[in-house]
């Protein structure tokens, strides 16, 4: 008797092998249907962090110079701007691939190959941050950013070269704030000293070109 | 026809737990939580202690840890799916005809000493849920299912820890033949 | 009763399944859930300008005494406590992404909430356009960035150049609003006479920015 | 999508009323499979009825392929579900109490209210038994057990971060291990069956 009951303990009832299946074949059938994320991140946010702490990936003005009046098999310019944007005018042997279109097919290859650094940039030096740092992630190493943007270029490399071309800084301060917000407030100046004494409200132009060019990204 | 007055037989033990993971999965789904019993006993005490004697109730952190701010302890999830047991268990209890006052024990056993021994076991797991974080389905079921480590080394030293008192107690609970 | 048979061929059934869901989990890549913006969201995001404040727009929303607008600058601590915008916490980009000991993200209560509206900004646009791609990749809420940092801001309004008699009703509106922007941030704007020995009335709230502002960035 | 409490997708007042029908489900699943008797639950370790580890066991299995998978599908977040904090000495000892209880009382704290449910007196001691139980700890909790209750403390971690594997491959192994217990609930209650170990 025991062992009659034991074998209907143990058996597998048809309820629960059709249960089992169902639940089975819904496991099976997500799986197949599950949307799958055509692109994925390579590195990680913190990893991101890093590389942008670390400024690198920005390419100075003379580089560019150099690049302009003599091309190098090694280096390609990215246009990122719209194409009509394009159209009025860009860097000699520019690509352009507007900032919607990068992750188009044709031009994966663009980003994959290794044997030409690509160049990015846009009209104004923030708006080829964004894409080269999605490229970043996704793991596009081969990726460097134009310093300053087209207008900035085009304003004071390609019209008029001067030997302040290469300050274009977006992140640099360009004046004393708290020092400002003193003078303008009518009393003293409340600003830490010493900082104070250097600049002033003018812009600076003193700016030098100090070693590497930084610009973020 | 003396068969239609017996309990029906229980089910399936496979489906039964099939049916169990399903259940778990829906609480993982709606609540983000898997089951659990014992947090119920503690909320329930907590609120009783409080309400008889709030000074020191405060002043215990036991009790402090299981009030919740401002609201009474008794409004939490696991009080509610309590509830929710214990009717289902007498829904499941009237369609199977099991509904009936009696005690389960070992026929040599005296139903006193029987009623003593669940009294001692409930006090020992009383005391090794609040300890342990939570007692078989709480810290067992539950968490083994989210894999948890805590769940697995619990549900070892539960049935270790029943195995090995299962010796001693082996002359309460067999009848050798 | 189903015969011996057909049992034993269940069981080989469910034991099949039960190892093919199995083996299947031990190729399957672990998934982390983080609600991560997808690269194709993020290029879409980027793709427009909304997550851009003009200086004005925050100055006017700062003069209002918005309760909604919480600033994020993202310059280092040194240069946020020589100066900084009235009420603004500082996280340094550096420190944007730091965890603490449960790996949950330190600042994510400020970055990741629909309380307040947070406006990025550092000195330009790129750290503050950096930390925001940063956090709208981690999925978080209601970021904004300050459009040419706080070089515009002053430009635009501490030192706005008055524009010519002639210029468009609309241009003198401007500026007289970025004039009224320049008194409240600066006092008394450049038309207050400067006396010596007068404390300064107005050029307090520096100091008092400065102590709230640590306060906040201590949480 | 899930879980929709956390995600905000549900407010939270639907959680209470999740938590009664998934609890009433609970209760009765727990009865069917006769959990509410005592015999059922010593049966495991003297052999003659694996009732509850099969139960349990296949539940866990049930539960944690469903949701690797359901996380891989990106049905439910599991980063998002509480898990245990794991205290080691505090779960140790805890569950070899709560295993002496149940091997003394003949209930779990569960399963003793799914066998109060139905009317069967020695469950509702033993619930009587729980509640002095936890209100002795309650009160001695301040000077006994509270150094007790916090030694050991490694957060909330998973089997497979402290074994530094993936999920997948302890499912794998865990899914193996499964399907040779079942496989020893036959051999054991086969061979106990035939001896008259039982009351």
């Amino acid at each position: 008797m025991d062992q009659i009951e034991e074998k209907e303990q143990s058996a597998i009832s048809k309820t629960l092998l059709t249960g089992i299946s169902i639940f089975a074949a819904i496991i099976f059938l997500g799986m197949v249907f599950m949307p799958k994320p055509q692109k994925h991140y390579k590195i990680t946010e913190e990893q991101m962090l890093a590389k942008i702490m670390s400024f690198d990936g920005v390419v100075g003005p003379e580089t560019i110079v150099d690049l302009i009046y003599k091309p190098n098999a090694q280096f390609q310019f990215i246009d990122l701007r719209s194409a009509p944007e394009f159209l009025k005018g860009h860097l000699p042997n520019s690509i352009n691939i507007p900032v919607n279109h990068i992750f188009d097919k044709e031009y994966e290859q663009i980003w994959k190959q290794i044997d030409k650094t690509n160049i990015l940039y846009y009209s104004d030096h923030a708006g080829a941050c964004g894409p080269w740092m999605i490229l970043n992630q996704l793991g596009y190493k081969n990726n460097k950013i134009m310093l300053g943007g087209y207008e900035y270029v085009n304003e004071n490399i390609i019209k008029k070269y001067s030997p302040l071309s290469g300050s274009f800084r977006d992140e640099k301060a360009k004046y004393d704030f708290s020092k400002i917000i003193s003078e303008t407030s009518g009393g003293k100046v409340t600003a830490p000293a010493g900082e104070g004494e250097k600049t002033g409200i003018t812009p600076v132009v003193k700016k030098k070109k100090e070693g590497k060019s930084s610009g973020g990204c | 026809m003396e068969k239609i007055q017996e309990p029906k037989k229980y089910m399936n033990p496979y489906l039964a737990g099939f049916l169990l993971g399903l259940t778990m999965i829906a609480a993982f789904y709606f609540s983000g939580r898997g089951l659990g019993a014992s947090g119920a006993i503690k909320s329930t005490v907590t609120a009783v202690v409080s309400a008889v004697a709030p000074a020191h109730a405060d002043k215990s952190e036991f009790y402090a840890s299981y009030k919740g701010e401002g609201s009474s302890p008794m409004n939490s999830w696991l009080v509610y799916e309590m509830l929710g047991f214990i009717f289902g268990a007498l829904i499941s209890g009237i369609i199977a005809g099991r509904i009936k006052k009696d005690i389960v024990k070992p026929p040599k056993i005296t139903s006193r000493t029987r009623l003593i021994m669940a009294g001692l076991g409930g006090v020992a797991a009383g005391i090794g849920a609040t300890l342990g974080r939570g007692c078989t389905s709480g810290a067992g079921l539950t968490g083994m299912s989210n894999l948890s480590l805590a769940g697995f080394i619990s549900f070892m030293a539960m049935f270790g820890g029943a195995f090995m008192f299962s010796f001693f107690l082996r002359k309460f609970w067999i009848n050798k033949a | 009763m189903d015969s011996r048979n057909t049992i034993k061929k269940r069981y080989y059934f469910i034991t099949g399944i039960l190892f093919l869901l199995g083996a299947i989990l031990l190729v399957l890549p672990h998934r982390d859930n983080k609600k991560e913006l997808s690269p194709e969201d993020l290029l879409l995001a980027i793709a427009t300008q909304d997550r851009f404040y003009s200086p004005e727009d925050i100055a006017k929303l700062i003069i209002s005494g918005d309760p909604s607008i919480q600033l994020v600058d993202v310059r280092s601590s040194e240069e946020f406590t020589a100066f900084s915008l009235p009420n603004a916490i500082n996280i340094p980009l550096a420190n944007l992404l730091d965890k603490d000991e449960n790996g949950e993200y330190v600042w994510e209560t400020f970055l990741n909430q629909d309380v307040k509206t947070n406006i990025i900004y550092s000195n330009g646009t790129v750290y503050a356009n950096q930390a925001w791609m940063l956090t709208k990749r981690l999925n978080f809420k209601n970021n904004y960035v300050m459009e040419g940092g706080l070089n515009a801001f002053f430009e635009n309004i501490m030192l706005a150049k008055k524009p010519l008699v002639s210029a468009p009703q609309k241009e003198i509106d401007l500026f007289n609003f970025r004039k009224a922007a320049a008194m409240y941030f600066g006092g008394g704007g450049s038309v207050s006479t400067v006396s010596s020995d007068s404390k300064p009335i107005e050029g307090t709230p520096v100091k008092t920015k400065k102590k709230e502002a640590k306060s906040g960035g201590g949480c | 999508m899930g879980p929709l409490i956390q995600q905000g997708i549900l407010s939270p007042e639907w959680d209470m009323i999740f938590a009664f029908i998934i609890g009433i489900s609970f209760g009765f699943i727990l009865e069917q499979a006769g959990f509410s008797t005592a015999r059922k639950i010593v049966g495991v370790f003297y052999g003659y009825d694996m009732t509850v580890l099969r139960v349990f066991l296949t539940a866990v299995v049930t539960a944690s392929v469903g949701l690797l998978y359901f996380n891989y599908l990106g049905w439910i977040d599991i980063s998002l579900i509480y898990i245990n904090p794991t205290f080691i000495w505090s779960a140790i000892i805890g569950g070899v109490l709560v295993g002496l209880g149940m091997i003394v009382g003949g209930y779990c704290p569960g399963t003793s209210f799914a066998a109060a449910a139905i009317g069967k007196i020695d469950g509702m001691v033993f619930i009587g038994g729980l509640f002095i139980g936890v209100f002795f700890y309650g009160e001695t909790y301040d000077f006994l057990f509270k150094n007790l209750h916090d030694a050991g403390n490694l957060g909330p971690v998973t089997l497979y971060q402290i074994l530094g594997i993936s999920s997948g491959t302890l499912e794998f192994f865990f899914l193996i291990f499964a399907i040779f217990m079942f496989w020893m609930t036959i051999v054991i209650t086969k061979a106990f069956s035939n001896r008259q170990f039982k009351y």
